[in-house]
């Protein structure tokens, strides 16, 4: 009893930071109909550079995350403007920008690698310390995680839904004529969507970072994850991506505490299946 | 205010557009007949920019626009009303409207338009909250012509507005146009099946087939036969 | 007609070369080098098959190498099953395996899906092979695998790869100039209308799927029993890599891209190790600049030289 | 031969066809028209399979096919022509024929007699990207017909063509009924094209049955005139 409810615990906040990382990759299907195979690598940037302005300049955890958001965003422009732009322009771009930002995924992974090396390197924690409930034991700095994630995904969902460009990035998504016709400049919001998605991309990582090891090739690991927790919450949907990394943060830690590790990638690999032959629209996305 | 010259379209291989040239002045309005297939939508959409012309110059208030991105067109004043209508169907009626006046120029303006948008579709106003989705085809055609209103437009090009609707639902519609113009001194270029309404409402009359303009003529000079013969 | 009989005159010079290469002074490690060759261009040319041909987004067939691979090793090595038993039987087992658990799913979905299901089978690999290391060798593999034959030398394995080599090109040209292969193109140019003619696009894709997965697992076969040892590094990303390279780098959808580009990433990567760890930078570099700068790859290339040549010739012919 | 009962089809809210019903005899030339939305091309789309009907059936030689496929559709025998000229633009002409006469009619001799029939012999070779209209159009027949089909069912095949090429073409379309025994169902805009090549002929609007019938007889109904000219009785009616 004590194991499951520790281990439910811990497979909320898991959870929790795979919602976030989920959020990236659906943001930038939603809008424009790229699956982004080079996502996991893109935190991991998010990551590194936070890790490396803090503990090479020292630089304080809040400007060291911004500006390394900052970097991120102008990325995602520039990834969107100079390769995704006109590979969307021809035929088989569906395939031709996922074999791409596999390619690139691997070359950046191995960016990294050259720069920072192969050594396992970790973001502090944020607050030190630990909340004990009863039996149940809770870090301070896993309580600060998810909190910062619930205001990430509130923010994020105020975005789409009052600012000029949210609103513009949710009318993209739903029908690229009818945006036109009202005047959105496709292109730009295309651009923005892919800068937007690489800051909570380098978001997710950095939030990854402090609680797991870093290393240049960990990304793989949680990408595939995200692309686990998009099929399930329904390609695309804010909302459906959340609730399915919870679930699936929930199922790994039961999965483990029982099973051991060894059988958390199986798993999930059968429950990715039953969803894509049930409802290949996800578990939660109504539409097709 | 629009003069179009030498229009050549193309579908892929397919010429649709064959030297096609009209002049819409300020404050008309135009009707554009024709039958199916024979490219009135095509040069609507070639004009709002969806649909690159291959060859020919379109003017809008002076200015040369084909070629340009359709986000430009709107810019300059320019909306266009599809007959897919295209709405965001998982928003709301008024997250559509809003998203009318998404060009810099229309913001200013965005109140004193969707009260005009109520005015004339009074109906809108009761189901603002209402996602695309959910509403019928009269309906969802009234938010589409409502959502060319807001962008602070100085001609409004409408394709097939009647189409699919009852009966009640068309009548509404038209009256809803005629108002436009009556009310805003809107110019409007205007493609539509039911000749008989168009013909009421519009100044002169464009007649293409075969991608062609067949005939150019003022309405008191509308000879019906002429109409027919190209129908049939 | 001429370019024709020009062309088919240098292929056959250059079988006749690969055929005469091990009296020409070939170093073991040359003829090592022309046993990769002949396992990657066919692991890369059945790749295209699907993804080239028959539009299936397939991103794990180095799996499917894999599960052949284990199966010839694991028979030859624990059971004694001679090599001419355990390639075939690793051949169908991996068809059978895979079309069964990822095939029948995978082609009925669209698109992206494919590609993602496909991808996380591979990536599920590496830990059931860790899982079940009493058979397989864990993360350590299987070595000593017998070769084809006792006391077989590099010579040896390179003729008999040789030939598995033409004869699965062979298969292949086959079934891109069959009905099948028609209908491909019919389904790629205009799928309703495919359709509409009775073109099953399902069990069109599946005949491909299976066959294609049989030759791959064949593959892995002939790979274990010509070089002796596989691990789960063969799931790793870098033979991944290597060969969506080597279809990207030869041209998609086309016959002889793949083995051109199979050719020039065996090779090349030896060059490459100069490079050290910059290697797999300079991978992912090159899979980048071709699908944006250059998607129809070597073989376009090829072919603009050739039109160029032919119009040069076209040219001067009536002044001279 | 083949008949539909109460067919519907909606997507979402939107009805694309209503209770459409009608028949159509062993060796005829049935007309289907109706102005632009009014759910001709739906209910093709519907009868070859792309689409599921919503509700109502469908019956081709007193078998039941409703939810068919369209590969089995055309196992039956009934092929189609779509309303955008269609091809497969890389296969050569010869290839385009063939993948009706292997898939379709699992018979790949069918290929050769289309070609012959259509006069297509001259551009065999061509790849069919390189077509002007009229020979896409036969191509896209051609195929379809290659299927030894028994019901030929054509979406607007005269939409683009000049005036001789529709007399060509018509000529055709006579000639594939008359030799080779062809049912044919064929959408048309131009009313009196229609009225010259059927018997009997079907007027969709809005998705409903407007009119069905004697085909000579249709431009003296009502209703049809004023669907086809606009409202208030229409300008025909209101002319004469």
């Amino acid at each position: 009893m004590e194991n499951l409810v520790n281990a439910l615990v811990s497979g909320l906040i898991s959870g929790s930071l795979y919602a976030t990382m989920a959020l990236g990759l659906t943001i930038i299907y939603g809008v424009s109909r790229v699956f982004n195979f080079g996502h996991g690598v893109i935190a991991v940037i998010g990551a590194y550079i936070t890790w490396y302005l803090l503990s090479v300049f020292g630089v304080p955890f809040l400007p060291a995350t911004l500006l390394s958001l900052a970097f991120m965003a102008s990325f995602g422009w520039l990834v969107y403007r100079f390769t995704m732009s006109p590979l969307l322009k021809k035929p088989n771009w569906e395939f031709s920008t996922v074999l791409f930002m596999l390619g690139a995924g691997i070359l950046l992974e191995n960016v990294v690698l050259q720069v920072f090396g192969p050594r396992v390197k970790s973001i502090p924690v944020l607050v030190d310390g630990a909340l004990k409930v009863g039996f149940i034991q809770i870090n301070w700095h896993e309580v600060a995680l998810m909190g910062i994630v619930l205001v990430v995904i509130a923010a994020l969902s105020l975005f789409f839904k009052y600012t000029r460009t949210g609103q513009a990035m949710r009318a993209v998504a739903q029908s690229i004529p009818g945006a036109q016709v009202v005047g959105i400049n496709i292109e730009q919001i295309f651009g923005l969507t892919f800068a937007l998605a690489f800051t909570v991309t380098g978001f997710s990582g950095i939030l990854l970072g402090t609680k797991y090891y870093l290393n240049p090739h960990v990304g793989w690991e949680w990408m595939v994850k995200g692309f686990v927790i998009v099929t399930f919450g329904g390609l695309g949907s804010t909302s459906g991506a959340v609730v399915a990394a919870l679930v699936l943060g929930l199922v790994e830690a039961v999965a483990t505490l029982y099973f051991g590790a060894i059988w958390v990638w199986p798993i999930w690999f059968v429950l990715f299946l039953i969803v894509l032959l049930l409802r290949p629209q996800g578990i939660l996305g109504g539409r097709t | 205010m629009l003069t179009v010259r030498e229009l050549d379209c193309f579908y892929s291989d397919l010429q649709v557009l064959r030297g096609v040239s009209l002049d819409v002045g300020e404050g008309e309005v135009v009707a554009l007949f024709g039958p199916n297939g024979h490219g009135k939508s095509t040069l609507l959409k070639a004009i709002c920019g969806l649909q690159p012309p291959k060859r020919g110059s379109i003017r809008f208030k002076g200015e040369e626009i084909a070629g340009l991105p359709a986000h430009q067109i709107v810019e300059r004043g320019l909306a266009y009303i599809p007959e897919e209508r295209h709405l965001f169907s998982d928003m709301t009626v008024l997250e559509n409207l809003y998203l009318g006046a998404y060009p810099r120029h229309a913001r200013p303006v965005l109140k004193k338009n969707l009260e005009f948008v109520f005015h004339i579709f009074p109906r809108l106003a009761e189901r603002r909250h209402q996602l695309c989705s959910t509403l019928s085809g009269g309906e969802a055609r009234m938010v589409a012509i409502g959502r060319g209103l807001m962008s602070e437009t100085s001609l409004l090009m409408v394709d097939e507005p009647s189409i699919g609707l009852s009966p009640g639902m068309k009548m509404a519609v038209f009256d809803a146009i005629r108002q436009i113009h009556c009310e805003r001194g809107m110019t409007i270029l205007i493609v539509e099946q039911e000749i008989q309404h168009a013909l009421e409402m519009s100044d002169r009359i464009y007649l293409i087939k075969k991608g062609q303009i067949a005939f150019e003529r003022r309405r008191e000079e509308v000879q019906v036969d002429e109409i027919e013969r190209a129908y049939f | 007609m001429k370019h024709v009989n020009w062309k088919f005159a240098l292929a056959v010079l250059v079988l006749v070369f690969i055929l005469l290469y091990p009296w020409l002074g070939a170093s073991s490690y040359t003829k090592h080098l022309f046993i990769l060759f002949f396992i990657w261009s066919i692991v890369a040319a059945n790749w295209n098959l699907m993804m080239g041909y028959a539009g299936i987004n397939s991103l794990g067939n180095i799996g499917f190498m894999a599960i052949g691979g284990y199966t010839a090793g694991i028979l030859a090595k624990s059971l004694g099953v001679p090599p001419f038993l355990t390639i075939p039987i690793a051949g169908i087992v991996t068809s059978a395996v895979v079309t069964l658990a990822l095939g029948l799913p995978a082609l009925r979905l669209s698109g992206i899906y494919i590609a993602l299901l496909t991808l996380i089978f591979a990536d599920t690999l590496p830990s059931l092979l860790t899982q079940t290391r009493e058979i397989t060798g864990g993360a350590m593999g299987l070595h000593e695998i017998p070769p084809f034959y006792p006391g077989m030398d590099k010579t040896g394995a390179y003729y008999i790869c040789f030939v598995f080599f033409l004869v699965v090109l062979f298969i292949i040209y086959r079934i891109v100039h069959s009905p099948t292969g028609m209908a491909f193109v019919a389904l790629r140019d205009s799928e309703n209308f495919a359709y509409c003619l009775g073109v099953n696009k399902f069990r069109e894709r599946l005949k491909v799927f299976a066959l294609s997965s049989l030759l791959t697992g064949a593959a892995g076969g002939m790979y274990v029993h010509a070089l002796g040892d596989i691990s789960p590094t063969t799931l790793g990303i870098e033979p991944f890599l290597l060969t969506i390279a080597m279809i990207e780098l030869g041209g998609v959808g086309t016959f002889l891209g793949p083995i051109l580009g199979a050719a020039v990433i065996v090779f090349g990567n030896e060059f490459l190790r100069l490079a050290g760890t910059l290697r797999l930078t300079l991978l992912g570099a090159l899979i980048c600049t071709i699908i944006l700068f250059y998607p129809g790859g070597v073989i376009q290339l090829f072919h603009t030289i050739e039109h160029r040549v032919e119009r040069l010739l076209n040219r001067k012919t009536p002044t001279t | 031969m083949f008949a539909t009962k109460g067919l519907s089809k909606s997507f979402g809210r939107l009805t694309a066809l209503l209770n459409v019903s009608f028949e159509v005899e062993e060796g005829e030339i049935f007309g289907i028209a109706g102005p632009n939305g009014a759910g001709k091309s739906t209910l093709f789309n519907v009868i070859t399979g792309i689409y599921p009907p919503s509700s109502g059936r469908i019956f081709f030689r007193g078998k039941d096919i409703t939810n068919y496929k369209p590969d089995q559709i055309c196992h039956l025998g009934i092929a189609r022509t779509f309303q955008i000229p269609t091809t497969f633009h890389t296969l050569s002409v010869y290839d385009n024929l063939r993948v009706g006469a292997i898939f379709g009619a699992r018979r790949p001799q069918s290929a050769d007699e289309v070609l012959e029939l259509l006069g297509l012999e001259a551009v065999r070779h061509r790849p069919a990207r390189n077509l002007d209209l009229y020979t896409t159009k036969l191509v896209m027949l051609g195929a379809a017909l290659a299927t030894d089909c028994k019901l030929l069912m054509l979406d607007e095949p005269m939409a683009g063509l000049s005036m001789a090429e529709i007399n060509q073409f018509l000529e055709i379309v006579r000639r594939i009924n008359q030799e080779k025994g062809v049912t044919i169902i064929i959408i048309e805009h131009l009313l009196d094209i229609l009225i010259s090549l059927t018997k009997r002929m079907l007027i969709l609007s809005d998705g409903q049955v407007l009119y069905l019938g004697d085909s000579k007889e249709v431009t003296a109904d009502r209703r049809v005139v004023e669907v086809y000219l606009g409202g208030k009785g229409g300008i025909a009616h209101a002319h004469r």
